[in-house]
């Protein structure tokens, strides 16, 4: 399977997530500087953590203007699975491919530790290789992760399963104390409606070796790598 | 006969819509009232922009730094903005 | 007309200082050229006071593959066809006036210079010191410089993997902020920072140039008392922009892939173009003539003085080969950067600077590198005497063990440091496999190698104030000690020396003192000092801080899962404390947390014995390496009861000590 | 007799020195550029602040807002501010 790895000026996760899909993964990935336009060829695109454009002015605003957006979302309507981690997510969310808002942390600091995530949907391209409800423990860091959307869209999420992750602890409660950044409902991972755009915050590329500290990460990507066996001809 | 472009600067003002949470206004509100200044009942932090442009006339300066609004500097789902603009030729 | 001084005082030169300088021209400088030599002469950039003393350093070894002061950083021989390069250098002035903007900057320039050798920075690590926390404009710098440090490092996607912080009263005024940064490249891949080669362009590139800094080098951190002066530092102090300084990086290192596009690549850090320019040429032995009216700026109206002075942030000089000038203008450019030849290599010896038609300086270039060196009398203060013979009697047991314990976790200088490192991106990269707070030191595996380095920084103001040459010893023993903790063979490291004013004798002393001490233990411990940096004047009110050398020392593991935090790993381990057992007399209390804790004043006499240090570091690391040792961890600040209530609170689990 | 106080709405500019670069004012100019917004010269991004007080008349309002932003809202080593006070009774 191909990983486009989005690269825009100021990305700084390109090379890990590189790093997991094909050292650990095995499978294959190259760099899409934010300038190109062509994603054919490419099985999966994944827009990495980082701070494009110095997260000047609103993080992902500048970058969901780069030539290379346009195929990205002409590669989200053909309905091939996207990931946007971390900073990806922001710009997935400022180019409307995803609802709602990263808005800064609440406490106004940035965080960088480990978080436990509940599965919320375990059917989706980015989470079939996970059992439904269960835990897992992935490092976040970012200074903006509050997920922000008005009660309708937040509702019409949850209705229709959208709602990929959210933060709890380690038993798998969603408590308030288990929320790193206040985001609404401990919304930590969000899916499109046609279920091939994810966005999370937490940092999967980060935990897909035993050195590192586990493998939980490693699962969004193998969930992808499955789903794409499972519909190819 | 070249137009005459004069120079116009714009005072953006982007603040959070009132319905959003503001943590930032909250700390502002709670360090104002730990250096003992009393009767401050709301804090709201946003960003302020200064744009220098030319445009043939204040109304087509308006109208894009209105565009520029829309397009990228304030974020609809929980931002609004108000802008002035005023000549800049001194 | 002979300069009048409050000009000399505006460019930090004294008055014999200029004499000097009329002797060696023959004429008068001009107002740029004088600007020249107070840059370069300054202690920042010429080291006066601390070169003669710098020599006693260790700073060759069978690992070393670079001299000290020839490059931009020290590197190191890890194996397999990879060296480590690292640093270290402080930003303490800027930070008193703009804690943030000052922390930032402070990373970024340390960055530069491991990336301008060709190697990927993979790590950072800060040393910080300020007065007590109870007051609150020390509260504001504490904050602000993580906050600056974290906003930088995170920015740039570097992990800030460790470091330490200490309060006390003698930072008050003058706090410290020291960045280290490790880099990592093939050991043939080392870049040289020499101008050679005639006609070969300079090329500058990264940002515009502005007024900031001006006098940053030659008046921040040199002569008189730096807050008087900070009023009118003000205007020059500089708004790093990290984003800008990302894409400088990737492009430079593309750049090194390209070795036969170039002679040199150099940052611009203190004294901006002035010392980068000059110091190229003056290592390959060369002459530059460059024109200011080329360098892009970011204001109007700026004097050749100024733009030669300034100290604008993200900015490199790369000495290109005259015949691939447009291949390195092309990869810049693609990288969105500014990239300008502003001048060329000459043959002549001299630092001829140009404003379009008129020649602003000529210089012969060894005057402006060779500053003058100061050897002084040391002399010790009559209060350090005092101090170690005041009498440290056994602390009487207050039948309170708990609550003394408590106390002392609770205090700022012992307590946890998450706060801190929860703001820093401490695993960007992928390589950081131990984490802030797991162990003494950082490790980071070296991909595809099985191998692993370690990194650690560490540093005693009370002790080396106590006895400077005792102190010195133990400042490279505990950064040593740390590294050996996690299992790492220690084998290289630098320093940041932030001192008073080197004009008062007892700070000479101090200096000298415990110089003497860190290279006796450099040298018994085998960790010759490759880089580093010296910030002197650091003082307020005509008080200086405590003498506080921070060490960095770098380590290496062969097996990177042979690795060991400080947390137990199993009921029913047994617990040993290695090395000298807590003796009555109270050289262990001398400067201890405790006594401060208790409102005493700072006493005693600090001892170490390096030949039994030595032997105890090489047991550890041999119990590490054959598993027989599960966990370690360095007895510090606080003793024995600290350290182990925080291998407990690291593991969760409990220790029965008899 | 309690003195009437009445209520005001500050709305406080903070913006960065013109001495001191702005990088994310730069980034913005280039940001608006490739939108095709063409005649930006300059762009400054600083903070925006309202605040709500209660006080006896607007001359005393304004004389704390002004003690506000020298202690507190702005960072006067590189920043500079203005404001204006405007009545909220309504």
């Amino acid at each position: 399977m191909r990983f486009a790895i989005v690269v825009f000026p100021g990305t700084w996760s390109d090379r890990d997530c590189s790093h997991a899909i094909t050292d650990d993964l095995g499978e294959e990935a190259a760099y899409v500087w934010h300038r190109e336009r062509d994603l054919s060829g490419f099985d999966a695109v994944v827009l990495p953590g980082g701070f494009s454009y110095g997260d000047y002015l609103r993080c992902g605003a500048i970058a969901r203007f780069s030539p290379v957006m346009e195929a990205v979302v002409e590669f989200a309507k053909a309905g091939k699975p996207v990931i946007g981690i971390c900073n990806g997510f922001q710009v997935l969310c400022e180019a409307g491919l995803l609802p709602g808002v990263l808005m800064r942390n609440a406490d106004l600091r940035f965080h960088c530790e480990d978080v436990y995530l509940r599965t919320e949907n375990a059917n989706t391209a980015f989470t079939n290789a996970l059992m439904p409800g269960s835990v897992i423990r992935l490092p976040i860091s970012h200074g903006e992760g509050n997920y922000y959307a008005d009660a309708a869209t937040l509702d019409a999420l949850e209705a229709s399963g959208r709602v990929a992750f959210r933060y709890c602890d380690a038993e798998g409660g969603v408590t308030a104390a288990a929320n790193p950044n206040g985001s609404a409902r401990n919304i930590a991972g969000v899916l499109n409606e046609a279920g091939n755009v994810l966005g999370m915050m937490p940092h999967p590329e980060r935990l897909t070796e035993p050195v590192l500290g586990g493998v939980d990460g490693l699962a969004i990507f193998r969930s992808m790598v499955q789903l794409a066996a499972t519909k190819a001809p | 006969m070249a137009v005459a472009t004069k120079t116009f600067l714009a005072r953006v003002e982007v603040t959070l819509k009132l319905t959003v949470n503001d943590p930032q206004g909250n700390t502002v509100k709670g360090a104002l009232a730990s250096l003992g200044f009393d009767g401050v009942s709301a804090v709201r932090v946003g960003k302020h922009m200064e744009i220098r442009l030319t445009a043939e006339g204040a109304a087509e300066a308006e109208r894009r730094v209105e565009e520029m609004c829309r397009q990228l500097l304030a974020n609809p789902v929980i931002e609004q903005y108000r802008f002035t603009i005023e000549s800049a030729e001194g | 007309m002979p300069v009048d001084q409050r000009t000399l005082d505006e460019v930090a030169l004294s008055r014999a200082e200029y004499e000097r300088i009329i002797d060696l021209l023959d004429r008068e400088p001009n107002p740029v050229e004088l600007g020249l030599f107070g840059a370069l002469w300054s202690e920042h950039c010429g080291y006066k006071n601390s070169r003669p003393l710098l020599k006693r350093f260790p700073s060759q070894g069978p690992r070393v593959l670079t001299t000290v002061g020839a490059e931009n950083a020290g590197a190191v021989d890890i194996g397999d066809g990879l060296a480590v390069v690292f640093k270290m250098e402080s930003h303490n002035h800027p930070s008193a006036v703009e804690p943030y903007q000052g922390a930032a900057t402070g990373v970024g320039g340390i960055v530069r210079d491991i990336f301008a050798m060709g190697a990927r920075p993979i790590a950072i690590l800060d040393a910080l010191r300020f007065g007590r926390l109870d007051d609150a404009r020390q509260r504001y710098l504490f904050e602000n410089v993580v906050g600056g440090i974290g906003g930088y490092g995170n920015c740039l996607g570097i992990p800030t993997v460790g470091g330490e912080v200490q309060f006390d009263d003698a930072y008050a005024g003058n706090p410290l902020v020291n960045a280290l940064c490790v880099g990592i490249i093939s050991t043939d891949g080392l870049l040289s920072a020499r101008a050679s080669g005639t006609g070969n362009p300079f090329m500058l590139v990264g940002a515009d140039t502005g007024r900031d800094g001006i006098h940053g080098a030659s008046g921040l951190a040199s002569r008189t008392d730096p807050t008087a002066r900070f009023e009118e530092m003000r205007p020059a102090v500089q708004v790093g922009n990290p984003f800008l300084e990302k894409l400088l990086m990737e492009a430079c290192l593309e750049l090194a892939q390209h070795r036969e596009w170039f002679v040199g690549l150099q940052d611009l850090g203190a004294a901006g173009l002035t010392s980068s320019a000059i110091e190229c040429a003056y290592r390959g032995g060369t002459g530059l003539d460059i024109d200011v009216a080329l360098v892009p700026r970011r204001e109007q109206g700026m004097t050749p003085y100024e733009v030669m002075l300034s100290e604008s942030q993200e900015r490199m000089l790369v000495i290109a080969h005259k015949q691939h000038e447009a291949d390195v203008r092309a990869l810049f450019e693609r990288w969105e950067l500014h990239c300008v030849t502003i001048g060329h290599v000459t043959d002549d010896g001299m630092a001829t600077i140009r404003d379009g038609e008129t020649l602003a300086a000529r210089v012969p270039i060894p005057l402006l590198a060779e500053a003058p060196t100061y050897t002084r009398e040391p002399v010790a203060s009559p209060d350090m005497a005092r101090r170690q013979g005041l009498d440290l009697a056994a602390p009487e047991d207050t039948g309170d063990t708990e609550g003394d314990l408590l106390r002392l976790l609770a205090s700022p200088n012992v307590a946890s440091r998450r706060w801190i490192y929860r703001q820093y991106d401490h695993q960007v990269g992928t390589n950081t496999v131990i984490l802030p707070g797991q162990a003494d030191a950082a490790v980071l595996r070296v991909r595809d190698t099985g191998r692993g380095i370690a990194i650690a920084t560490d540093g005693n103001g009370r002790l080396v104030a106590l006895d400077p040459f005792e102190g010195g010893k133990i400042a490279i023993a505990e950064a040593a000690r740390n590294v050996v903790c996690v299992g790492a063979e220690p084998v290289a490291c630098t320093d940041c020396l932030n001192y008073g004013n080197p004009e008062r004798p007892e700070v000479y002393y101090q200096l000298s003192r415990s110089i003497d001490g860190m290279a006796e233990a450099a040298r018994t411990l085998g960790t010759p000092v490759i880089s580093g940096n010296v910030s002197l004047y650091n003082e307020s009110g005509g008080t200086s801080i405590h003498p506080t050398p921070i060490i960095g020392v770098l380590g290496v593991l062969e097996d990177v899962e042979r690795r060991c935090t400080m947390a137990f790993r199993q009921a029913g381990d047994v617990a040993y404390l290695l090395g000298t057992p807590p003796s009555g007399d109270a050289a262990g209390l001398a400067g201890s947390e405790y006594r401060s804790l208790n409102g005493e004043e700072l006493g005693g006499r600090p001892r170490i014995d390096l030949a039994l240090e030595s032997r105890l570091q090489g047991a550890t690391l041999a119990g590490i390496r054959a598993g027989l040792i599960r966990s370690a961890h360095d007895c510090s600040d606080g003793g024995l009861a600290v350290t182990l209530a925080e291998c407990c609170i690291a593991s969760g689990l409990g220790l029965d000590a008899p």
